[in-house]
């Protein structure tokens, strides 16, 4: 079981460059796509299949469809050369990026160690359990999400509608 | 534990009747005739009068709600006032406006109205999840109303900006909350400081860094300080002028709020993770009051002017959080309170000033503007006395409760590098009103009479800069004695 | 068992790759994608630690993460619908009718 | 006979499941063109295929064949690798989900419980959905890719089409899903097992959840048939204005492949309202051992095919749609038909309960 998060990892991290170095707009959103499902995969290794379900069904199935629709409504193609002058932070953001991914990974090493087993006792997640909790101990957040959906589709309508 | 009572309905009573008048503005919406839509301007002010009496009625029941997710106390309440004072004030300002450009009224009611909700959770809530998600609908709200005039293109640009900066500072937060969680087991912060306080050796002190960091880089992109300021003069010269008015004031008010609870109620007791919250904000606090008043220097539009004037006001507070204490988190609320009460003025009156379009907001464009209308310059010179910070108004006060919560910390090099800055601001805000009285040729602005719920807000808002001004004790003495368990 | 520091590698990985994209990316849309990109890597490590805590909180977090980047989505892209009809280009380097 | 480890066994075991469901699956959906054929041509008073075998029984093989060596025209302008990557992606989340369907009781051969059912997930439901939400990506891809004005404008209405009516596909499931308080496909079975009890004249009925839940199954099976694309829904196709929508530019194999992805999904929507309404495999059982794991299957393959035809004797009635009162018919009608079928199961439960 260990070497499918491995694999799916490695999947994960060449989708995710691909998603940042690809210059058509498709190809990134196909690659989040990949990144997505294989996250999804080691949701499920993790014990969280209800999430990696809902991860697919609600990610990678609706959030990301309306980025491919909208790509392929605004027709966006290939992304050219900057016609402006080089960006301060495009030259200081990589490497202060890199410093942080360096400095993270040193301090996650020091705390969690090689061997650190990500485990606890096994836990019932499943959608069951998980719906229990969320209308227990979480029912506001719940409710107070559908304000934040309403206004949502709300400011869809308002922009991209052409008259109202 | 887990199960609803009516307690925890009461502890939320201003939020909910906030969502209710939302919904009923956005029903009202189609069955309004074309001509009477500022009928649901006043049914929008009607829910934040309700919403108003219900937060004085909730004082009188404190507590935690929904599993400790939300506490009700002495804090929350008076921020929540004060955002329902913005949200009224706001729109006021506004009801001609929309009438004068020929925007779509009801949504922009609704959507101000859910803006406030979600800041309202935003201060209230104790729990990060519940942060995030107040902080979420908030920012989705103002991302919306920045681009409410959606074909044009100043309007729009300042929407794209707001959104993909401020999504991308919601990422750092919501990293922060993930290695909070995992270092404690907890999103809710009162445990979040007793874990930390009671067995200090059970996160590592980096990783608790990290995660102070990243949290303290998402607030920081919301209330705009240096050097996640960028996205601030863009949004608010583009934004619509009664939007700017709020959103340079009331999601501010939130997120200093939760940097409040977060920074000075949770980590500053911790005592690995203290002195790098108070580096973190005292070189945060130097840099944004000093980029901000520099940069307003060069300013020749208004509204960008009063942006690089709000992200030194921001330095201002951060010199409060600095101080940290129960003086510094008074000081802190008492500013936040005069600069709501300046800003929405000086933001709603320019905003009528300017015309329709905002074809006038330019600095020349007020030129010689007391001779033509006596009445709205001075108005606008008190605004721009009080921002900054002459006595009498409570602009001075404001500033003088912060820098004495930082003396007493014995912050005597960042008070003086905020006093500096503080002498360095008055020549931008008086290179206005010199250009009102003293300037040349005759004012572009020429604008109509005042609508009167617009003179109304501002009124309001003169008063109250007045009153705060001439009467601060009152306010601050209340402040003083709020009870919340962590200070 | 895999290990904590390993999956939170990952995370780390991809929140700096999503946040390099934001920075590099000059469409609107593609420095979107690489928001949510980070926003997954935040998903991992909530699930990650929900691993190794007692209690499903981390995952309900994932949850609500969820919800609020589909709301974002719909927002995020109505605004890029209406940048593109203002302006005709989604090049980020071309909103730029307000300078100092 | 050698002696295999469970692991070994458990491999074996399921290579040969995908195997055999592959094969029945690829065989039925060839069929099931031959029926589609011959049914719609019966209710328009005509033959169908009669030439090549008898009743034109060889004619889905003459097809595929002609499918095989037809010559594959890509156009030049087309993204090469999307394109290409469509008609399998298509393909794949069609066959995917079928991996979750059980299609009868599980059995004991040399010791070892062998279930019919290629794996068991806890959220075997939730893993069809969210396969067959995958599915938008073919046709979004594929309109997308061909770089042509049709199968671009057929594939946006195609895919929203899609995702509009998944919402109230997965509606309508959430009442049978609350009243079995599970999202396992087999627990969901087994609780529709014997008939009504204290009933009355109804006691004969078995105890199906479509009795339960008659307005969840019409807004399932409304939808599953627009999800599939098929008449009177299938305006992603609808030829009079699109050509064929988002597979203008497909011809030869990869036609094929899209042909029989939407067949496949077809059988897979009617699978899982057998399962969830129907009772899925149960049915009178009797005889001797063999004949009790043969039954059961043999009640899913009958309830499956009431269902395929149905399919088909809709296609051959009814008229197709105008998009407007499509999406109008999903958002404005169906959606808020779910919900209230929700409001009312949730509320009769509460009753129940209390």
């Amino acid at each position: 079981m260990e070497i499918l998060f491995y694999i799916f990892g490695v999947v994960a991290i060449v989708a995710a460059l691909s998603v940042v170095f690809q210059r058509t707009p498709v190809y990134s959103a196909l690659s989040l796509i990949v990144v997505l499902a294989a996250l999804a995969v080691i949701y499920l290794l993790l014990g969280a299949p209800f999430i990696a379900m809902v991860q697919v069904i609600v990610y990678a199935g609706a959030i990301m469809v309306l980025f491919v629709l909208v790509i392929m409504l605004l027709n966006a193609g290939h992304e050219g050369p900057s016609a402006h002058r080089a960006k301060f932070a495009r030259w200081v953001g990589p490497p202060l990026l890199l410093a942080f991914l360096v400095e993270f990974g040193v301090i996650v090493w020091k705390q969690y160690g090689l061997t650190g087993a990500a485990s606890a006792p096994a836990l019932d997640a499943s959608p069951a359990a998980i719906g229990r909790l969320l209308f227990k101990s979480y029912i506001l957040p719940f409710e107070v999400t559908s304000i934040l959906i309403l206004v949502a589709v709300l400011g869809a309508v308002v922009l991209a509608k052409k008259q109202l | 534990m887990t199960s609803v009572g009516s307690a925890d309905f009461i502890r939320i009573l201003p939020e909910l009747i906030l969502s209710v008048f939302a919904l009923l503005v956005m029903m009202l919406e189609p069955v309004t005739p074309l001509g009477k839509k500022t009928v649901l301007g006043w049914v929008a002010i009607a829910g934040v009068i309700l919403a108003g009496l219900a937060s004085f009625a909730i004082a009188y029941f404190p507590g935690s709600a929904f599993s400790a997710s939300i506490s009700n106390d002495g804090f929350s309440n008076y921020l929540i006032e004060l955002l329902l004072l913005i949200a009224g004030l706001v729109l006021l300002g506004s009801m001609a406006y929309l009438e004068r450009d020929a925007i779509d009224h009801g949504e922009f009611y609704a959507l101000i109205l859910m803006a406030t909700v979600g800041a309202a959770f935003m201060v209230a809530s104790t729990e990060l999840i519940m942060v995030f998600i107040g902080l979420e609908i908030s920012s989705i709200s103002t991302y919306i109303l920045a681009g409410y005039k959606r074909g044009e293109m100043q309007s729009n640009e300042s929407s794209v900006k707001y959104f993909l900066l401020g999504s991308f500072a919601t990422a750092f937060f919501l990293y922060g909350i993930a290695f909070v969680y995992g270092l404690t087991g907890t999103t809710n912060l009162d445990v979040v400081r007793e874990t930390l306080v009671n067995s200090p050796q059970s996160a590592s002190p980096q990783l608790l860094w990290l995660a102070v960091i990243l949290m303290f880089v998402g607030l920081a992109f919301k209330v705009s300080t240096v050097p996640f300021q960028i996205w601030t003069p863009d949004v608010y010269q583009g934004a619509p002028a009664p939007v700017t008015a709020f959103l340079s004031t009331a999601p501010k008010a939130a997120a200093f709020a939760v940097l409040v609870r977060v920074f000075v109620g949770s980590f500053d007791h911790v005592a690995s993770a203290g002195p790098v919250v108070f580096w973190l904000l005292w070189i945060s606090a130097v840099l944004t009051m000093c980029l901000g008043n520099l940069a307003a220097l060069w300013q020749s539009n208004v509204k960008r002017l009063l942006a690089y004037s709000s992200i030194a006001h921001a330095g201002y507070m951060l010199v409060g959080i600095t101080a940290g204490g129960a003086e510094g988190t008074s000081a802190v609320l008492f500013y936040l309170a005069g600069y709501a009460l300046m800003n929405v003025g000086a933001f709603i009156l320019i905003a009528h000033l300017a015309g329709s379009d905002e074809r006038y907001t330019n600095v020349q464009d007020f030129t010689g503007l007391a001779a033509d209308r006596p009445g709205m310059a001075a108005c606008l010179t008190v605004f721009m006395l009080s921002l900054a910070g002459f006595p009498s108004t409570v602009g001075f006060f404001a500033k003088f409760y912060v820098f004495r919560s930082a003396m007493h910390a014995h912050l005597t090099g960042l008070t003086i590098i905020a006093l500096l800055n503080s002498v360095v601001s008055v020549y931008y805000y008086l290179a206005l009103v010199v250009a009102m009285y003293m300037g040349e040729g005759k004012t572009q602005v020429s604008e109509s009479s005042v609508p009167r719920a617009l003179g109304f807000a501002i009124a309001v808002s003169l008063l109250g800069i007045f009153f705060l001004g001439l009467f601060p004790s009152g306010l601050l003495r209340d402040l003083n004695s709020l009870h919340v368990p962590w200070l | 068992m895999i290990p904590l520091s390993h999956i939170l590698l990952l995370s780390v990985i991809l929140f700096t790759l999503g946040a390099a994209g934001f920075i590099i990316r000059r469409n609107v849309i593609t420095v979107f994608m690489c928001i949510e990109l980070m926003l997954n890597a935040v998903n991992l490590a909530f699930i990650a630690f929900a691993r190794r805590l007692p209690g499903l909180d981390g995952q309900l977090f994932v949850f609500f993460v969820i919800v609020v980047a589909a709301a974002e989505a719909a927002v995020g892209l109505a605004i890029i619908v209406a940048l593109y009809r203002n302006r005709n280009s989604l090049a980020i380097d071309d909103v730029d009718s307000m300078k100092l | 006979m050698a002696t295999f480890s469970d692991t070994e066994f458990f491999l074996i075991e399921t290579v040969i499941k995908i195997a055999l469901i592959m094969f029945i699956l690829l065989t039925a959906i060839a069929y099931l063109t031959w029926l589609e054929r011959k049914v719609i041509a019966h209710i328009q008073s005509r033959w169908g295929p009669y030439l090549v075998g008898p009743h034109g029984l060889l004619q889905p093989l003459a097809d595929g064949l002609k499918f095989m060596f037809k010559e594959d025209i890509a156009p030049l302008e087309a993204d090469p690798v999307v394109y290409w990557l469509a008609p399998f992606l298509a393909f794949l989340m069609a066959f995917l989900s079928i991996a979750v369907i059980p299609f009868g009781e599980s059995f004991t051969l040399a010791g070892h419980v062998i279930q019919l059912q290629i794996t068991d997930l806890n959220v075997g439901l939730l893993f069809v959905f969210a396969v067959t939400s995958l599915g938008v990506y073919s046709v979004a891809l594929a309109g997308w890719s061909s770089n042509s004005k049709y199968p671009l404008l057929g594939g946006l209405r195609s895919s929203a089409q899609m995702i509009s009516y998944e919402v109230s596909l997965s509606l309508g499931v959430i009442g049978v899903l609350m009243i079995a308080g599970t999202l396992s496909l087999r627990e969901i079975v087994n609780q529709q097992a014997g008939l009504w009890a204290h009933a009355g004249l109804f006691s004969v009925l078995p105890r199906w959840n479509l009795f339960l839940q008659p307005l969840g199954f019409l807004i399932y099976f409304t939808a599953a048939i627009a999800e599939t694309n098929r008449i009177p829904f299938d305006l992603p196709e609808g030829e009079t204005e699109l050509v064929a929508g988002f597979h203008t530019e497909y011809s030869s194999f990869k036609f094929a492949i899209f042909f029989m992805s939407e067949y496949a999904n077809m059988v897979t929507v009617s699978a899982i309202a057998t399962l969830l309404f129907f009772g899925g495999w149960l049915g009178p059982s009797f005889g001797p051992y063999w004949l009790r794991v043969i039954l059961p299957v043999l009640w899913f393959c009958l309830k499956l095919f009431c269902f395929l035809f149905f399919y088909i004797w809709v296609r051959g009635t009814l008229p197709r749609f105008r998009y407007d009162q499509l999406m109008a018919f999903g958002w404005k009608f169906l959606l808020p038909l779910g919900l209230l079928n929700i409001l009312v199961t949730s509320f009769v439960m509460a009753w129940l309960h209390s």
